[in-house]
């Protein structure tokens, strides 16, 4: 506490304390050392964009727009400590990010508890069953959406029989009980899944069993360094000459860095692609400032960022004042927002964020630079959300038997 | 008889080390062993103070078995060994290594009662502390003290845990000809004043000549001679198989 | 020195360390003040076997861990109060300590570390899949209900200051028992262990009965600290298994001091508050913490702990410095 | 097949576990930096071939950099902490594998880099119906004649024997007027390039990222364990042991792999602590 008084005594002596500002706080957490520092650094600068453009045209609520960005370093405990430290120190009421869903699974669970809204930026369940408690929102998808639309894609140009290879992770259980679903509904045939533990590099001895199936379509359930590790090497094995490759959550960064081995028989199911053209003048605009303050385009991660922090401090200024919740909470889902995608909404009864899905292609050895995807198909976010209902019961997809070994 | 000892055998390997031994040690006696190296004297040593597994024969210890025990119960029991190198605490104080080895062995399991005991354990240490003369390096780590004062200080803590049966193995190992003498006089000073038997292995005829009750000469793992310690000196065997004239008739 | 030898740990130290700590929220921020005293009960259990044993151990995250989940599963599916699942979850990891100790005991140095890491390992890639139902896998264990006690004093764990005094109230109760224990008969013959095992075995002393009781209470220890961390997080997540846990503590504890009872304490506090102000300061935390760290080995090889006594020492020359190994 | 791939897999443990159990054998130093070396070395590799373009002088200088950033941390950083307490190089090698991945993340950026496989050994080869990467044909034979080379250097050259004599004996060694230090940088620095080596030969798989080497680090200690501490041939054994129980587990139980190596390593540190070919009475 005494610290506190020493610094805000600081504060008053420098600017003219009469005209203390207004404005208004947002708290994120990202974990911005560990494995996955370069996606969360991407988020971080989404959210900084957004908040630099808000205060660029005139801040909010007569102040500045103020973002605190703390780092989880991917740690639960630490990312919890963080999230205490800002609402009990710093007195917020508004938190956010995280790319984890583990963790943002855990701080909606804290948000629930002490009354705060959460803006999670990452593909989550917030939505969905017993973790949906009124508080929490995504301006990402629900971890299912992604399997729904390629599926529809997959098995209507690439194939009948598939085959999967998942990271045995909870997150990536979800999407495979989607395969599982749409597999039936469009009468896939489904060749059996491969289980591997988070953090597999060296792939090569699932390729016998592959092979034996020798499926149509192969659905790869992985992220990050794994999803890199199996592109490499089962495009060395001209596995990708045998076979489609279908990913069901995928980045511009593992695209990059995988290079001529993403090649054109790789699908990949993401909600933003930078170059993606339907978008139109706001997507430009968008790819333009986030380029020139950042040197390289916007990832998926990146225009989720700018899109929730963007949403915040609308409803924010909306509602005139940053600490009732609930009052924030049905601004929040009462308005549409302008996003690099147009103008979208977060659906009132559940908080998802209303998007489509984009069914992307590798360019392989054409990719130029940033370019490496091409967009192949954009699936609107009707025929991929689930109803509120159906998200409550986690229906259709929570009494899918998904293979246990 | 404290010690009973009957055909005791140790084997490494091929090598007999110790063979068919019998041996007596009576309530208070002094006895030593000597022998040319590789004699096995060690070995027997550290057969009765259950260092060393024993492959044949039994040891009994006022009547009770002992074979095969394990070395701490042994210890427990009262028959305490020190080492042919000083081994003790390094970097733990004089005093520290004693009130430890003073410590009552039937207290390692309880975790109350620390100040009452350790008062008792104090007192111990400090009267052991004077008996060797380690006094004035009390407080100093033990890896600090010389050589004489480690053999010093090992004998100490074999004297504090209140041994019934001391082994000693060469304790004036290393020692100038003065110390030596000191040391031999100290050791059979303090087994009259606590009554204890003692086993010496050593090498130095003066040191045993001064010290012992009786003496018994090793040689290939057999006992050669036992006798008082003047018959050994003048035993003419004894000299050969010391001087390695030329093999014992045996 | 006479006091010393009959009493290595005065009660001063214990309330010196006491009112040092007690009024940390402060000066820091209540949640990292809470996990100061937690990883602290923690360094000192692992101290135990390292410092004052000899017992190297990569593995100690196994017990730590071990304490969150056995609480956070008391607390969950058996819905026990507060005070049942924290005994729970500390005598869950001082039995598993003590099971690998008895079966590991007669191994030594490098090889008992080899099997503590191997075991904690299993425990980690366990909880991660196979026992995914239970333990909540990669998101760790959920849902664990709002806690408050009534029985000193009614107290809503949910609110942060709160939580610190429950955690400080374990502390003062740990700190005392380690001091209790250091000076009981046992505790005194642990030192003689470290130094020389074989000796202490000549003297009439069981040696590897010791060493397993030593592991013993060091488990106590690491599993009432996991338990407190689940009563604070309201959450277990997995990293409390990961190996990296077992190396954190070792470095804490070793940076403070292995052969002195507030070292562990110090090496927790000086590390966790790096960790924190560098981490405000910059995304590259690690690089300045890990340098930092190698330096304060290199320049204090007994342990900011050690090297502070040291020195006072020194002021107060007595005859012959007492050096550490 | 599937024991082809297990010796592919295998090959690289090997690399990785002779590396540590030269360290360990010679300096007594349990290296927890063991997996940043495997790191640096495909790093370097990404950096020579982005300078020279070839794949295969990227590979020899990557275990050569390494190599001598090796011997630049032991003299400078573990040296002084030799006569200390045992445990402190130990702990010295911990703060270095905190603090390097960060520091490639402040110079290479936070996105991994791609290395391509080299033009030559893309693609594969058929056994029979099934396709086999010739690339893993490349390790395993690379491997065979680095075990070989590294074999014949420590037991026939002069230096190589020195080394031997100094695991067994340091002081000894030291009595005879030979400088140990250097001895053990030298080691320390072989030891290093190879781990270096594997990162090389595995970056066109998993591509150079600066956390890859946290968790190898402790498979490749279950190598060296299973082994034996210290002995050559124990991480030649363990590494195929490994090699094939990972591939085997991960046929039929793909979550389990990784709890399997560590069951093995428990079993075998109960029944036999020294391992396969670890000498007896090493503590």
């Amino acid at each position: 506490m005494i610290r506190r008084l020493v610094l805000i005594a600081l504060i008053c002596i420098l600017i003219p304390c009469a005209a203390m500002a207004e404005g208004a706080k947002f708290g994120i957490v990202l974990p911005l050392s560990g494995p996955y520092a370069a996606m969360a650094q991407d988020m971080k600068n989404g959210a900084m964009l957004a908040t630099d453009q808000v205060n660029q045209a005139g801040g909010v609520l007569g102040g500045q727009a103020e973002l605190i960005v703390k780092d989880s370093q991917l740690k639960a405990d630490i990312a919890l400590r963080r999230v205490k430290e800002m609402v009990e120190e710093e007195h917020l009421t508004v938190i956010g990010g995280n790319l984890s869903g583990a963790i943002s699974l855990v701080i909606n669970e804290y948000a629930c508890k002490n009354n705060l809204l959460y803006m999670s930026y990452c593909y989550n369940s917030l939505p969905v069953g017993k973790e949906f408690c009124g508080k929490g929102f995504t301006s990402a998808v629900i971890p299912y959406q992604n399997p729904d639309a390629l599926a529809t894609y997959a098995f209507k140009n690439l194939g009948k029989t598939w085959m999967s290879l998942s990271a045995d992770y909870r997150g990536f259980h979800d999407m495979m009980a989607s395969w599982m679903y749409n597999s039936d509904q469009l009468g896939g045939e489904f060749k059996g899944n491969i289980y591997h533990p988070l953090g597999t590099r060296d792939f090569s001895t699932y390729i016998p069993r592959i092979l034996a199936e020798s499926p149509d379509i192969l659905v790869l359930n992985n992220y990050g360094a794994d999803q890199i590790a199996a592109i490499k090497q089962f495009s060395q094995l001209g596995l990708t000459k045998k076979m489609k490759i279908v990913i069901s959550k995928t980045h511009l960064h593992i695209a990059k860095e995988c290079g001529k081995a993403y090649d054109a028989n790789i699908y990949g199911g993401a909600t933003y692609y930078w170059n993606m053209k339907a978008a139109g003048e706001e997507n430009k605009k968008f790819v333009e400032a986030f380029t020139a303050k950042f040197g390289a385009p916007p990832s998926g991660d990146a225009e989720a960022a700018y899109v929730g922090t963007k949403a915040v401090w609308q409803a924010i200024a909306k509602n005139g004042a940053a600490d009732n919740v609930d009052a924030l909470i049905d601004a929040l889902t009462s308005m549409t927002v302008q996003t690099p995608k147009g103008s979208e909404q977060f659906r009132a009864c559940d908080h998802a964020r209303q998007q489509s899905i984009l069914v992307l292609r590798g360019r392989g050895d054409q990719s130029k630079d940033w370019d490496v995807f091409e967009v192949v198909q954009e699936v609107p976010w009707e025929e991929t959300l689930q109803s509120c209902e159906n998200n409550k019961n986690n229906l259709p997809y929570g009494n899918v038997p998904i293979p246990t070994k | 008889m404290i010690i009973k000892a009957e055909k005791l055998t140790k084997k490494f390997g091929g090598l007999v080390a110790v063979d068919q031994v019998d041996f007596t040690l009576a309530a208070g006696e002094f006895k030593s062993i000597i022998g040319p190296n590789g004699a096995g004297k060690t070995t027997l040593f550290n057969l009765i103070a259950g260092a060393e597994p024993v492959d044949g024969g039994r040891i009994l210890f006022q009547g009770d078995e002992i074979t095969n025990l394990p070395q701490e119960r042994i210890a427990r029991m009262g028959v305490v060994k020190t080492c042919q190198t000083s081994q003790f605490f390094p970097s733990l104080s004089v005093m520290q290594n004693l009130s430890v080895a003073a410590q009552p062995p039937s207290s390692w399991r309880s975790l109350w009662r620390g100040k009452g005991l350790a008062q008792k354990t104090l007192r111990q240490a400090k009267a052991v502390l004077k008996q060797v003369g380690l006094e004035s390096a009390a407080d100093c780590p033990a890896e600090a003290l010389s050589h004489g004062e480690r053999r010093y200080l090992d004998l100490g803590l074999a004297l504090a845990a209140n041994p019934k049966v001391l082994l000693l193995d060469e304790p004036t190992a290393g020692m100038s000809p003065a110390e030596t003498r000191q040391a031999a006089r100290l050791i059979k000073h303090l087994a009259q004043e606590f009554s204890l038997s003692v086993i010496l292995v050593e090498h130095d005829m003066g040191v045993v000549m001064e010290v012992s009750d009786r003496v018994l000469v090793m040689n290939e793992g057999r006992i050669f001679a036992e006798g008082a310690p003047q018959e050994i000196r003048r035993n003419p065997d004894v000299q050969r198989i010391y001087l390695g004239k030329g093999r014992a008739a045996c | 020195m006479e006091e010393k030898l009959e009493n290595p740990y005065s009660l001063k130290i214990v309330w010196a360390i006491l009112l040092v700590l007690a009024p940390m929220p402060l000066v820091l921020s209540t949640p990292l003040a809470t996990e100061i005293l937690i990883y602290a009960i923690f360094a000192m259990g692992f101290n135990l076997a390292l410092g004052h044993t000899g017992i190297l151990s990569f593995g100690h995250a196994a017990y730590f861990g071990l304490g969150c989940y056995v609480t956070g599963m008391a607390l969950r599916y058996l819905e026990l109060g507060v005070f049942p699942a924290l005994l729970l979850g500390t005598l869950a990891a001082g039995l598993a300590a003590l099971a690998l100790a008895a079966l590991a005991v007669k191994r030594q140095g490098v090889y008992f570390a080899m099997i503590s890491l191997a075991f904690s390992q299993m425990l980690y890639f366990l909880a991660l899949s196979p026992l995914k139902g239970l333990t909540g896998g990669e998101d760790g264990l959920k849902f664990i209900p709002k806690l408050a006690i009534e029985f000193p004093a009614p107290l809503d764990l949910s609110k942060p200051l709160s939580a610190y005094f429950f955690t400080l109230f374990f502390f003062a109760l740990a700190i005392f028992a380690m001091r209790q224990v250091l000076n009981s008969p046992m505790g005194r013959l642990l030192p003689a262990i470290r130094e020389n095992e074989a000796r202490v075995k000549s003297l009439g002393f069981p040696s590897h009965a010791l060493k397993i009781m030593s592991m013993a209470i060091s488990g106590l220890f690491c599993g009432l600290a996991g338990g407190l961390l689940t009563v604070y997080l309201g959450y277990v997540p997995l990293s409390t298994l990961h190996w990296f846990t077992s190396g954190s503590i070792m470095m804490m504890t070793i940076l403070g001091g292995m052969q002195s009872f507030s070292g562990p304490i110090v090496g927790v506090l000086v590390f966790l508050c790096l960790q924190d102000v560098t981490g405000n300061f910059t995304e590259r935390w690690e690089l300045f913490s890990g340098t930092l760290f190698m330096a304060l080995i290199l320049l204090f090889p007994q342990g900011v702990a050690g090297t502070i006594r040291q020195r006072v020492r020194r002021r107060m020359a007595p005859a012959i410095p007492e050096q550490q190994t | 097949m599937h024991i082809l791939l297990g010796l592919a897999l295998g090959a690289i443990y090997i690399l990785l576990a002779a590396g540590l159990t030269i360290v360990y054998g010679l300096l007594d130093v349990v290296n927890f930096a063991h997996g940043v070396f495997y790191m640096l070395g495909a790093y370097a590799v990404f950096l020579v071939i982005s300078l020279t373009g070839s794949f295969w002088i990227g590979l020899a200088s990557a275990a050569i950099i390494t190599g001598l950033i090796g011997a630049l941390a032991e003299v400078f950083l573990l040296r002084p902490l030799y006569e200390k307490h045992q445990l402190y190089p130990l702990l010295l090698t911990f703060g270095f594998s905190v603090a390097v991945p960060d520091l490639m993340k402040v110079i290479f950026g936070l996105i991994g880099k791609t290395v391509d496989y080299p033009e030559a050994l893309s693609g594969f080869i058929l056994l029979g119906t099934i396709p086999f990467p010739k690339y893993r044909l490349f390790i395993i034979v690379l491997t065979a004649v680095v075990m070989t080379s590294l074999w014949l250097f420590l037991k026939k050259s002069d230096l190589g024997m020195v080394m031997r004599a100094a695991t067994l004996n340091s002081r000894m060694v030291e009595a005879l007027g030979i400088d140990v230090a250097r001895i053990w940088t030298v080691g320390f620095s072989i030891g290093v390039g190879l781990a270096a080596l594997g990162g090389a030969v595995a970056a066109p798989m998993v591509s150079a990222s600066p956390d890859m080497g946290v968790e190898i680090t402790v498979e490749s200690f279950v190598v060296v364990v299973l082994g034996g501490l210290g002995s050559l041939a124990g991480a030649v054994t363990g590494g195929l042991i490994i090699g094939q129980v990972v591939s085997f587990v991960s046929l039929f139980a793909g979550q389990y792999s990784k709890v399997a190596i560590f069951i093995v390593m428990f079993i075998v540190l109960l029944v036999r602590p020294r391992g396969l070919f670890g000498e007896a009475g090493r503590h």
